[in-house]
This record gives C-alpha cells, structure tokens and sequence, in this order.
C-alpha cells in the first residue's frame, strides 16, 4: 500500500469518485484553478474543468443554500469550505434545510451533499481559523458527521460519503493535511458508525478525536514504558457514533477518558460518558474523565495557544491519573 | 412549453383552484381542522398560475410559507394539500409538513419553506443542476417582498447571474411582510431594479393580470432555456386575507385599501376580459367554476376522512434507505 | 405577590429595565407597534418610541451583526427573533463575532447583547419553528444561556440579563408563554449559574429543562400516589449550568435522570451526566439515564407531534424503570 | 473634523507609517516572527488614510483581514500593531488576535475580523448606537470587493439607508478576493453603482489618490452628522504584494499587471504632486520618511524585546468581570 498523506488521500477518493460520477460537482473559494486553500482540489480544474470545480463568491450560505436545491434535482455538490469556521453563516441552510429535506420529504428527496471544511487549533490561525464544529453538526438529527483522523480513513469515509444520499459533513483537522499512513488504492470504503481501535490495551480506554487520535497514541507510547497498557478508540464519525465498540472496550479495561479538543460542554465527550453510564454502568470501575480544549475563544500567541490545548503530556498525566483511580 | 396563445381556459381553472381551495382551507381553519398556521395565497392567484402554466413536472418550484397556490398551480391536488393541512397520512408531504411545508417532487414542487429566503438559493441551486446535466430545465423561486432584504436574495441573485443559471426569481411585492410595508423595509422600495445590481433583467408586472405574468415568465423562460441566464420579476399584488388565518388585519392597513384590491380581484378581472374579448363565454366560466367547486368538495371530504398518520413512523426517514 | 403569565412576567421586568436604562433598544420584526408575534413587545413602542422598538426587515443575520455594533459602542440591544429557528442565519455573527469580542479585545470591549427567541415543540407549528437549540449555545465559550420554566425566574432572569455585560440567549419555550405564576413585583433578580430545586424528594433526581420542569412535576404527582419521592432540579440556565446542586441531589438520591424535549446527542443532559460520573461516582446507585425528544425533525401532524416528545407518562415510567433499577 | 485644507504632511506622514510597516512585517514573516497569517496592505495605504484622517478617538472603524493599515491610521502604534502579530502581551490584542484581530477601542479601533462580512454590520450597529445615543460619532466599515457579494453588504447596507444611520461603507476594490477576480464574482461589477439597490449615495473614487478619498470621506460624514444617512464609497486601488506573505502571486495576475499598478503607487504619487503643487518641500518629506522609518525601527526592537503572554492568562475575559 502507498504511503499518502492525508491531504492526498483525500483527493485521490475525490478524483476516483468524479472519475466515476459525473454529477459530482465542487464548489467553493479558490477550488478552481487555484486547488484549493488546502490543495483539496489540485488538478482537478484541468481535468473536470469549471463547471465541476466552480469558484464561487465569499457567500458561504449562498452557495450553500444552493447545494440543497442543486441536490434535490440531481446533481453532488461538494461544499469545499477551505475553514470549517466559514460554514457559521450558513447554519440556517445547513439545519433547517438540508439536514430535513429528507424527512419532510418523507423520504421522496435526497440530499447527497458533502460539506467539508479545515477545523482545529494550531499554526496561530486565531479564534476565526479555529473552530472544531462537530458537536453543533453532531446535535442535529439529518446530518453524517465525518472526523477522521488517518489518511485511509480520510479516503475511505470521503468516497462513502460521496455514495450516501444523506448530508455529510467532512471535518479535517488542519494539523492532519501532511501526516502520512497507508493509503489503499482504488475502492477502498470506510463505513460510517464503525469506530476503529488504533491501539488496543488493557487498562484504560481512551477515546479519542481527531487530532487528538495521535497526541494519545504518543501518550500511550510513553506510559507503555510505564507498564500501563492503553486502549485507543478513533470513532471516526460522531454521527452516527459507534457507541458499541467503545462500550465493549470499557467492558474490558473498565476505565474511559475522553480525549477531544473540541470544548466540553454538549460536546461528544459527554454523550459518549453518558452512553457507556447509562449501557455500562456496571463495567465501570472509576470514574469517566474527560479532557477537552479549554473553553475558550482560541488565541493567536503560540504560548497561549498551546495553552488552550490537551499536549502528550497533559493526556499522559489525565490517563495515569484515571488508572491511579 | 412556451404557447403562442394563452391557455385561457387552463389558466381560469387554476385560478379558480386556488381561490376555492383557500376559502376551503380559510373555512376550515375556524373549524379548528387546520392545527397549524395557515396563510393563504387569495388575491395573488394570477402569479403562481401564470408562472405555472409554463412548466413541466421536470422543471422545478421551490416556495414559501404562504405556498399553496404554488403548490396547487404545480399540480398538487386539493386533496393532498388540504389532507396535509389537515395533517393527515394522504396529505402531500404525509402530514409531516403542514401549510409550510408542502412537498410533491413526482409533480415538480421541491417544497415550501417556513424559513423566508431558502427558497432562492435552492432555485439557483436547481438551475446548476440543470446546467450541469444539460438539462432544459428551469428552477422558479416563489417568495415575498419580504425576502428582497434578505442576505438570500443578493447571494442567490448574483450567483444565478454570473453563472447564467436557467432560474426564475419570481417575487410576490404583495406590499406588506406580516405587518411591515415594504416601502419601510427597503432603502429602494422597487423590486425589479434590483436586478441591475446583479447584471440581470428586472421585470414588473401587474401581479393581479394573470396574463402580464404569463407573458413575462414566458419571455424569462425562454431566455433561460436559451443559456442566458436568470430573470426577476417583480409581481405587484395584495393579500386580501390577513397575514395568517385567525390574525387580525387592521392594526397596519385600511379596510379601504383591502376593498380597494379586492375590487382588482384577479380571477375576477380575467373573467371579465375573457368574456369581453370573446374568447370565452360566461357559461363556460361558470362551468369550470362548478366543476372546481365540485373537486373541492370532493378534496375536503376526502381529506376530512383520510386516516392520520401512524405515530410509529415519527421519525423514519430522517436518512436515507 | 401578583400572579403572571409568563409572558407577562418578562414583559414586566423588560418594561423596568428600560425605564431604568436608556440604552436598552429592541430590533426584530414586528416588535414596534404590533408588540411583537407573542406580545414580547406589548405596549412598548407606546411609551418608548420607534427607535427603541425598531422594526427590521427580514435579514436576522444582518440585524444581529448590528446588535454586535451597537454593543460596542455604548447601547444595550435586545433582539427578538420570535421564533428561535430564525436565529440560525445569524449563527456566524452569534458564534464568531458576538461571543468572542470580550475575549479578543481582552475586556476593553462589552457585549451587552441579549437575544431572545420561543423554542419548542408544540401546536403543530412544523420544523423550522420548533427547534430547541440551548445545547448549540452551550457548547460555544463566550454566551450566557437562560431557559426559564416559571414565570418568576423568567422575569428574574431577563432583568439579570439587562444587567449583564455578557451576551446571552433568553430562549422561551412557545408551551410556556401563558403559564401562570407568583412574580414578585420591581426588583427581582434571578443569578445565572443557580438551579432551582423546584420539588423536594428523596428517591431520584430528575433534572429537567424548560416546559419538562412542568411535565415532571405532574410525573412526580403521579409518582408520589405511588409512594416514590421525585426531587426535581430546574437548572434554569444551561451556560453556565449549576453542577454543584445537581450533584448535591445525587448524593441524596443516588439515582438521576436527565428530562428534556431537546435532542440527546451532544446536549445538555450528556454534560450533565458526564460531570455527575465525573464528579459523583461514589453517589451513584444506578445508571444515569436521559429522556429526550426523538432525533428526528419536528412533524406537524398531531399524532407525530406528540410522538416525539416525552409525555407525562413516558417520563412517569423512566422514572419508575429509574428507581427499579 | 473634516478640515478647509486638508492635512497634507499628516497625510504623507499615516502613508509612510502604513508602507514601512507593512514592509518591515513582510521582513519579519519571512524571518518566521509572525506565526500567523499576514495580509499586508502595500499599495491601499491612501484609502485608510484619506477616510481615518477625519475622524476622532470616538468615531469607530470596523475592519477586515486586511486592516493593519486601518488600525495604524485610526492610531494604533506600530510598536503595538507589530508586537500583536509578534504574539507579544504588548501587541495591540495582548498577543490574541494577530493579524486578523486587531482591537483597540482606546482610538476607536473595534477590531479587524476574519471573517468577511461582520465588519458591515458592525458599523451599521454603531450608528445606530449614535443615532439613539445623540451623539456625533460616525461609524466606519472597511471591506474588500469579496465582501460586496455577501449577504452581510445587502443586509447592513439596506438597514443602514432605511433608518439613516451615521455610517460609512468604505469598499477597497483592488479587483480581487485572494485569486478571484471581482469581475468573475459579481453580476454588476461596479460597487458604486450598488448604493442605488439600497437608496444611498455610491460614489466611486480613485483608491490610490489619497485627497480623492479624503474628499469623498468628508462628504459622506458631513452627510452622516447632519442626519441625511450613510454613503457608500467605492475606493479603485489594487494591493501590490500578495494576498498574504509567503503566498505565490501570478497563477491569478500578470508580472505586468501588479508592475502597473506599482507605478501608480499613492504614496509616491502623492509626495510628487505635494511638491509639484508647492505644498511641501522635497526636503519636508524626507524628514517625515526618516522619522516614521526610525519610528518602525524601533517600534521593531519594542516587539521582538516584548514578553510573551503569560499562559495562565489564555482564559481570562472570555466573560465579563
Ligand atoms: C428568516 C425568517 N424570519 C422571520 C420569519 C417570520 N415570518 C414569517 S412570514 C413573514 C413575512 C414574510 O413576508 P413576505 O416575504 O413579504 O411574504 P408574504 O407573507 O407577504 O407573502 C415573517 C417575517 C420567517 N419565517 N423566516
Ligand atoms: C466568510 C469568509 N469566507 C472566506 C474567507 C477566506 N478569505 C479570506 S480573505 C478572502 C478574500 C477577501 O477578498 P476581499 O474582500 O476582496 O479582500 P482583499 O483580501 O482583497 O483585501 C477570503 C475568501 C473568509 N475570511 N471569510
Ligand atoms: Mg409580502
Ligand atoms: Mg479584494
């Protein structure tokens, strides 16, 4: 298997895919000729041509409120949002038009539309380049919400994604785009609700988000040398979120943390804690914890920045903590 | 597809469902039959018909919270709507939706929106669908005077006309937004000179001539069929009920004025001159007059006695398969 | 003490507040001379003029990005949407603009917004107005969140949001608008971050949120014939939420059981059950458990409707199951 | 307050602080002290300061992505513009914003955004504050052409107009928002011609002449303080350095193009007519020159001398009190 990163990953399902369906059609600001913000796009104006990599204004609830209507009449939008944060001033298309479609349609409509936009904390990017937005996507019935964190999923979620007719929103953590893994080539489909266990262990569970996936995994390296033995879900998608996997796992280490950039409250963390509380209590042995982003607007000074972070360390520290429980 | 003559007869008869159907729905409503809101399309008939009597069940409507005559003129029968006020299994969107939310893709009605704006840029969206499959659809947004400030319509606007997407911007100026006048809302209180500010044709008409309205999207049809892009245009009209049923109606506007359009009743003018230029007798009219009186009643009873939906299914279909 | 609506009781304490402060002005549609959709508004424009009670037109993303505005230079606006679901259009401006200005001026700036709206399923009123979106606010750093049950607090509430520099979302269940109440009269001002124990008992928490709290009162009634003994928790607002009276409760009851017509997934009862294992482990005898409004869009047929809500003896019997557990 | 003669050498003076500036922080970023983005406004200097020389401390400006050189005509030091994208707790945000959030209330700095759109708003907001408040304060937005097609210009700019509000709707059209061209983007590429949409003056002005926009921006807050409403203001100018530091620049645009441009630099043009005219001598200038350069440079050794933000303070502020 070749070694892509994630960022490549990702458009090489997006190229196969328009190779094969030629109702895909992206749009959004500097998709065309320019590639992408991100590189999301590169190459593909020159071979898809304008009206299937479509440069569009800065009206992100325009073009997003016209994904609906392009969905329900035949085609596959793809929204490339560049920032995830850019997506806020087109909550209302997203909420009470796309994500219900479906159901006020009873059914009789689609809405295969794929949003997909850079989201997380890093590089100074600020509290407008910032935002992790998948608890306000998850909350809301209607809408798939995709959060990879490896570059096979990343295809493998973004190729399903482009096969389902419900509404995909397609998070990619900026501090992702260039980290490598092995990437299958051709058909390769990431079911969504599958969690994936990255790292199995005894003692503790710990789920993890995002970018938040491979600070854990490096914490368990470290308290590995420590003789503590963790277990490291990746869930992949939050909705539909895999609460099975993540029970069977608490089932047997009997400890779970948390470990979510994204801030706290009504956010995946609780939801999880109060799935397993509720369908695990017994298989409980101390408490649950999580450790989120600090709940605040994200600041630009890198000390400050880091500060509002979960780091290795801090991870490491929260997981011997729990075990010590 | 664009006709040399005017179906005259078929644009009546469309009419004359609309109104028929609203004093039915507006009857029913004090009956208590109607569980949620119920704003009523009466007086501003001659749009969706006129608009309507170009399109295909493959060219596509999206619409608003006051969209029954949308609905209706689309091809929705009065059975399905008034069945989905009622909130009944057999209403048009299976009870689900209510007045604000009718939905009849088989026919060409994308759905109507309880969220003002929506619906532009969904008809924008539907003519780059058609655009991009070489399709020689049309996508035709509906919406009032009171979307005209709206964020939507300037996004939507400009995107269909850089692009020269085949769409239809259709806005109802029936002069008020609930209770507020357009004239207070809008630093320029014309709504077809709009269109400039986004390169694009601004169009308008009497919105109580059925037959303005007919030639007007007839000749914006044809120019987006023809690659050349979208057209708005602005139909004056009046709501001669008040904004929702069960709301009062003089608290923002005379009983003169409402008198004064009623007296501009557009099925009732058309009548007029269709008699008057010969090209229909009376008795004709009275004939499809009857025969939609007949249809109505028919609907309400078929609707007064559909099963409601069965509470199991509350939430299916909230994803696909 | 007099007896109010609801309504009236925030219409009271919004008529003091602007005697009392010039600044305060209100925009939305239809909040001049007819008093707003609900009566929010009644009388005021009367005694405070047209442009204290401005009338906008229908661009709620735009008047909001003004209320931004104004509350950095010198004025207390109040916007009033009517119907909550309206405000989604103007998320970019509540999320990215009004909820981070205070931080990233570093406190030079204030942001005395307060933005109010009904929620709620209930009268057939269909999917976009029906929505209850106090956890989407939740989860954002930055924002105040009050959802009153009772007359009193919503009048107390209101007039702390006044007088408050922070922005905050006063969201009003539409079920609620005529429910009556003792309101003190003048001066009365309900903390954010207090809880209201609005039922003694012993066997089970039930925390319960907005139009719930009167819902499970009438559970409790049921329940109490039956011997079991319901304390009921009103958090009265969810940002900031009152844990600490939670987890007092749970250490008496040892059982807790989340009430609420909003949507389970990254919402407020999972916060809430997240900090109770978190914090309460050793007080718990039982699972926690949540009852929700079903994850689906509102329908507005009668018999959906009430499909999708809890119902007094659905919430009776979560309780009963609760206590058996 | 707008002056008979304008201040010319103030003029040169906001000009030269923008320019060196701006290019002693392309210096930086390439020497990695900026560790965010940096959008450098080279070649635009003439339209803050032509606009910002009219108003005082309590007349507020409401800026974009692009908004060093608003913040320093406004009255931000360089030292404090440079410490904040240095991440410094002397920047003007306390190291929390960077380039894209620059706030400084003190001089009626209300903060840069990056997002496009808000800061339309923002200044309709604050006249309307004005307006309540009776005071004589004007609002200001800066905002690129990419903005001119965002709901948020319909919506601020229609409110505004209706309710008369004291604003100023500065509109920098250097042609492009990052890679696309305002011509591909718009309908109707010309903004000036937009304020008629919304009942307003739009007036276009050559961006690049540093005495057109000073004249044009007196006009429109004369307008603004005797009641009459807010303007719009297109300002023609193009930015000669990428769309921000480290980006390529001529996938989008000519070598040619951005060459062109760079001769009709404003602030070269400007000093050369100042003394053509006999309003300042050759000499005058340079003074200004070598004091603003001295001034950046130290303002330099301030920000890199400058602590870091204390980690335990990353929290504080997000509430009031
Ligand atoms: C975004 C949004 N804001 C507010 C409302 C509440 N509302 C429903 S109808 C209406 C007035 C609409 O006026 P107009 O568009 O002129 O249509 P008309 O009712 O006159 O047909 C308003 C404000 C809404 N539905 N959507
Ligand atoms: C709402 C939003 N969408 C997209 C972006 C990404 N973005 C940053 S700057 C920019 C171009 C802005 O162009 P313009 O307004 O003309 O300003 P200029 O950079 O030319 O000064 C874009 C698209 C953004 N900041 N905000
Ligand atoms: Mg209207
Ligand atoms: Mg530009």
């Amino acid at each position: 298997m070749p070694e892509l990163t994630f960022m490549k990953a990702t458009l090489e399902g997006l190229t196969e895919e328009m190779e094969l369906n030629p109702r895909i059609f992206v749009m959004g600001e500097g998709i065309g000729k320019r590639g992408g913000n991100f590189k999301t796009t590169e190459g593909l104006f020159d071979r898809f041509g304008a009206e299937r990599l479509c440069d569009t204004p800065i009206c992100e609830r325009g073009f997003v409120g016209m994904a609906a209507g392009a969905a329900m009449t035949g085609t596959r939008p793809i929204i490339d949002f560049m920032f995830a944060d850019f997506i806020m001033d087109s909550i209302g298309e997203i909420v009470n038009q796309i994500a219900k479609m479906q159901y006020m349609s009873s059914g009789r409509l689609k809405m295969p539309v794929l949003l997909r936009g850079c989201i997380g904390i890093g590089h100074s990017a600020a509290t407008h380049h910032s935002g992790n937005y998948y608890p306000l996507y998850s909350h809301f019935p209607g809408l798939r919400v995709c959060v990879p964190s490896m570059a096979a999923d990343a295809k493998g979620l973004l190729k399903t994604a482009l096969r389902s007719d419900d509404p995909v929103l397609f998070l990619e953590h900026k501090s992702l785009l260039n980290i490598k893994g092995q990437v299958p080539t051709g058909e390769h489909l990431v079911p969504f609700g599958k969690a994936a266990i990255v790292r199995e262990g005894r003692d503790v569970t710990v789920v993890a988000l995002t970018i938040m996936v491979h600070k854990s995994l490096q914490a368990a390296e470290i308290l590995a040398k420590e003789g503590l033995s963790v277990e490291i879900v990746d869930p992949r998608t939050v909705s539909p979120l895999d609460i099975d996997t993540i029970l069977e796992s608490v089932h047997k280490t009997g400890r779970l943390i948390i470990i979510d950039e994204a801030f706290a409250p009504c956010g995946v963390g609780g939801d999880i804690a109060a799935l397993v509380i509720d369908r695990g209590f017994d298989d409980l042995d101390a408490p649950i914890r999580r450790l989120n982003g600090t709940f605040t607007p994200t600041p630009y000074s890198p000390p400050l920045e880091a500060a509002v972070v979960p780091s290795v360390e801090r991870i490491a520290q929260a997981i011997r903590d729990l075990i010590a429980e | 597809m664009p006709e040399t003559t005017p179906p005259y007869l078929r644009l009546y008869r469309t009419m004359q469902v609309i109104r028929q159907t609203e004093e039915q729905l507006a009857k029913s409503h004090q009956r208590g039959l109607i569980h949620g809101a119920c704003h009523t399309y009466v007086g501003q008939e001659a749009i969706a018909t006129g608009v309507c009597a170009h399109l295909r069940p493959s060219d596509v409507v999206f619409s608003t919270h006051r969209g029954h005559g949308h609905a209706l003129a689309k091809g929705v029968t009065p059975a399905a709507l008034i069945a989905e006020l009622f909130g009944r299994a057999t209403g048009c969107s299976s009870g689900r939706g209510g007045s604000m939310h009718l939905f009849s893709p088989e026919v060409g009605m994308m759905g109507t929106s309880g969220i003002v704006g929506p619906c532009i840029l969904q008809a924008a969206g539907a003519g780059y669908s058609f655009k991009l499959l070489k399709s020689d659809n049309v996508g035709v947004a509906f919406f009032g005077d009171g979307a005209v400030n709206n964020g939507a319509f300037h996004e939507g606007l400009n995107m269909a006309s850089i692009w020269k997407l085949p769409s239809l911007f259709i806005c109802e100026n029936n002069q008020f937004a609930t209770e507020v006048p357009f004239k207070y809302a809008a630093g320029n209180p014309t709504v077809a000179s709009r269109g400039a500010a986004y390169g694009m044709p601004g169009i308008e008409v009497d919105g109580n001539d059925v037959l303005a309205v007919y030639e007007a999207a007839k000749t914006a049809i044809q120019r987006a069929k023809a690659g050349e892009g979208p057209t708005l245009i602005e139909c004056l009209t009046y709501r001669t009920r008040p904004h929702s049923e069960g709301m009062g109606d003089f608290g923002y506007r005379s009983r003169e004025e409402v008198e004064a359009w009623k007296a501009r009743c557009p099925i009732r003018r058309f009548a007029e001159k269709l008699v008057a230029e010969s090209l229909a007798t009376v008795d004709e009219l009275a004939k499809i007059e009857a025969e939609v009186q007949a249809m109505v009643v028919e609907a309400q009873a078929f609707a007064e006695n559909s099963p409601w939906p069965d509470p199991s299914t509350a939430a299916t279909h909230v994803y696909a398969q």
